[in-house]
């Protein structure tokens, strides 16, 4: 069986590269890989595009990364808060770009990226700022904006339990979107709270199938604050 | 018209107002919350109207915010506050949670809003000096959901008047917005129109259309907000 | 709490009428809610648009429910098997049209009729008889087949276990096309095996939320052979 | 070119067939099986190999056929035929088994043709006669999966040769053939066309190219498929 254990974060980040499009997991507090983007901010790469539902907040992982000049674009449909800071000085000062998705269309984004469909039609947006300049298409008498799928090099995802094969669960809320961007990256990296044995995750409540997991580590604490 | 002044000392408390929306929602209703004001609804609804509230993170199934020590930062609500899950619940991922709210299973979502259109178009997203905004979940739940309710104050803080014949600040979604909850009225939107069917105790139908910048219809049984 | 229970297949076949367009659940011998298509048969209706994987074959359900001449049209990806006779005969002779789709695009017009689109770009039977008449879109230089949603009125699906709010789990491969059914009709009705105390199904678990089941039976074994 | 009679004493057998496909196999890919032909291939397949078998009808980690005291009616793959789980085998739905096909994590599909065409044109769900066919998964399948295996006899039952120029036959998809297994040959699809890499033992280039409606290219290195 293919090995995708890795033993430290740095090694499950082997892959990601300068210019990489990449996922980040999680909705507020619940499934974001706080390790994953501590180590990727480490790795000091650049160019990079990264896909999360904020913009970060405060000194949180997030916007540590982008205070670092990892990154030059953000797609994300919350960026402004509170805490927005480090976001809203780059973004007004035009060191970074962003793409403003709604919610939905964002996850359904990625789901069609992963699903191998090249878009969707959706009822949202639909005589809004977000619908200009894109196709706009009638279906039995009712009229949809086009929305692409959306796929990135690597999906950096949070999970509860993982197996030998890369089968996923996630707890609570902490799924989120996590699911849909391991489905939808190239490379799909895990960081999980534990390992359980082989045929211990019921088959019938797998959140994401092994097939989706190219890499996991076992977050060991060594990145928490 | 003469200038008619706000009527502060009668204006709804924000906890009135979520009182009075909360009697609107009808048994069994499938409801999301948006973040802010909406979520203090919660507070105001009865046990047997067993309403099933949706979190746009994948909650369906949404109960009240645990005591402290059972706080979980795997379990938070849209707006990050700590909540709990009803028996029943479900949990889904993001695209099946928007697939519900897009979908037709949404009876409801209450919403707030910067401006509400008297043809029910919303906009909750972005102000018009701001160089980007905060989409977040409103532009698909706004879309899908059954009836949108709109919580919020009936002027912004500059005085001026949210409900307009023609939104001026950007569109979150249009034609959605079924009625409206504020600090001084609760007002219809009809293929006709605004139809001011109940106002805060105390404050006149007169008083309302004033800080309103569209024709309100008066209801024939208007009457007060039982708050 | 809405009560969905209802204690006979006839009771919960009440929402059907003719003309409807019904989804039946199933493939092979997994997750078929065969005392509700028997429940149907019975209830003699006419006009009905039936969506199911395959057309019948012998004088098994849905075979004896074409025979019934219920059904004007058969939406399926595989309406030919060595049993198939009756579908075959009917179909042969004009008495009944057939919408031949492939299967993952009917799964996943459905999915997108549950989840409020308009439709969605695949390439799947790009360049085949399938694609003819239907739009093209490019997309990023590839072109893909735009397919339309699909909704019922009626989706007849089999769960395993339900409880009181009609949330629902599936047994192994019995899932298949149960679950995009259920969120994709006006009103679904579950046939269940069993009824467990609410609570009882871990909500990270649940295969079909109870939000897309607005009736559910026990089979109590009164329709089997 | 004089006739060649088909070598019915030469042609491998379908398990023949199928123990020289699994060879091809490469460790820890997801693979899908057609119905019919392809599913003998499990029988071939080295534990060490450790392949995952995609059934479409929501099955990922499909094992070998239960003992008759064993068969459960959920657990059938998509011929219909009983099957198990193999430990940290997965079920999802069919829209999500289909996401699967489509999306890239199918390495391998292996499924049965009525024609291959020499740019990889395959023809499987219906014969140029009959009024309608059946789909199933192939179109999805075929359309997905990074490696498309045909599995099949070198030519129809009419003696007609089933590897041509181009599809006469209604098309499953376009240009996803990779490799092709016969009970004659060994033949992979390249952006030149045919190339004839492995024959049966006791059968020529000649013979095969005869029962062959497209030019052959031979391989340099040209060998007995070793059945």
């Amino acid at each position: 069986m293919k090995n995708k254990k890795r033993d430290s974060i740095p090694a499950a980040l082997e892959a990601v590269q300068d210019g990489d499009t990449v996922f980040f997991g999680g909705f507020g507090t619940g499934g974001v890989p706080i390790a994953l983007i501590k180590g990727l901010t480490d790795k000091k790469l650049s160019g990079l595009t990264i896909v999360s539902n904020n913009a970060g907040a405060g000194h949180n992982t997030i916007a540590t990364l982008l205070q670092s000049g990892a990154v030059k674009k953000v797609i994300c449909t919350f960026p402004y808060s509170r805490g927005s800071v480090i976001f809203n000085d780059l973004y007004h000062s035009g060191k970074i770009e962003l793409e403003l998705v709604p919610q939905g269309t964002l996850a359904e984004r990625m789901r069609a990226g992963g699903s191998g469909l090249g878009g969707f039609l959706t009822p949202t947006g639909l005589g809004t700022e977000i619908a200009e300049g894109k196709p706009h298409i009638d279906v039995d008498g009712k009229t949809y904006v086009l929305e692409k799928a959306l796929r990135a090099d690597i999906a950096l995802i949070k999970a509860h339990n993982v197996d030998l094969r890369g089968n996923l669960t996630y707890r609570l809320a902490a799924r989120n979107f996590n699911p849909v961007m391991a489905m939808a990256a190239e490379y799909t990296i895990a960081q999980v709270s534990a390992e359980v044995p082989l045929g211990e995750i019921d088959p019938e409540s797998v959140h994401t199938p092994g097939v989706y997991v190219d890499t996991y580590v076992i977050d060991k604490g060594e990145y928490d604050e | 018209m003469k200038n008619i002044p706000l009527p502060i000392d009668r204006l709804l408390s924000r906890d009135s107002i979520a009182k009075r929306l909360a009697v609107d929602l009808q048994p069994d209703w499938v409801v999301n919350l948006g973040i802010g004001m909406p979520t203090l609804t919660t507070k105001y609804v009865k046990a047997e109207q067993d309403i099933v509230f949706h979190s746009e993170n994948g909650i369906i199934g949404m109960g009240p915010p645990p005591p402290a020590e059972s706080q979980d930062d795997d379990l938070r609500d849209a707006g990050k506050n700590f909540c709990t899950l009803i028996p029943g619940a479900a949990l889904v991922h993001h695209a099946d949670s928007f697939s519900l709210a897009r979908g037709g299973r949404l009876d409801c979502a209450i919403l707030g809003a910067f401006q509400v259109a008297a043809n029910g178009d919303l906009a909750n997203w972005r102000l018009p000096g701001d160089p980007t905004g905060n989409i977040g979940g409103a532009m698909d739940i706004a879309t899908g959901a059954k009836e949108v309710f709109a919580m919020m104050t009936h002027v912004n803080k500059n005085g001026e008047p949210k409900l307009t014949e023609k939104l001026t600040y950007p569109a979150t979604a249009l034609s959605c917005v079924t009625r409206v909850f504020t600090d001084m009225a609760v007002i219809s939107v009809t293929d006709d129109g605004y139809l001011l069917e109940e106002t805060a105790p105390g404050i006149s139908a007169e008083e309302v259309q004033f800080h309103t910048d569209a024709k309100l219809k008066v209801a024939a049984n208007l009457r007060d907000i039982a708050a």
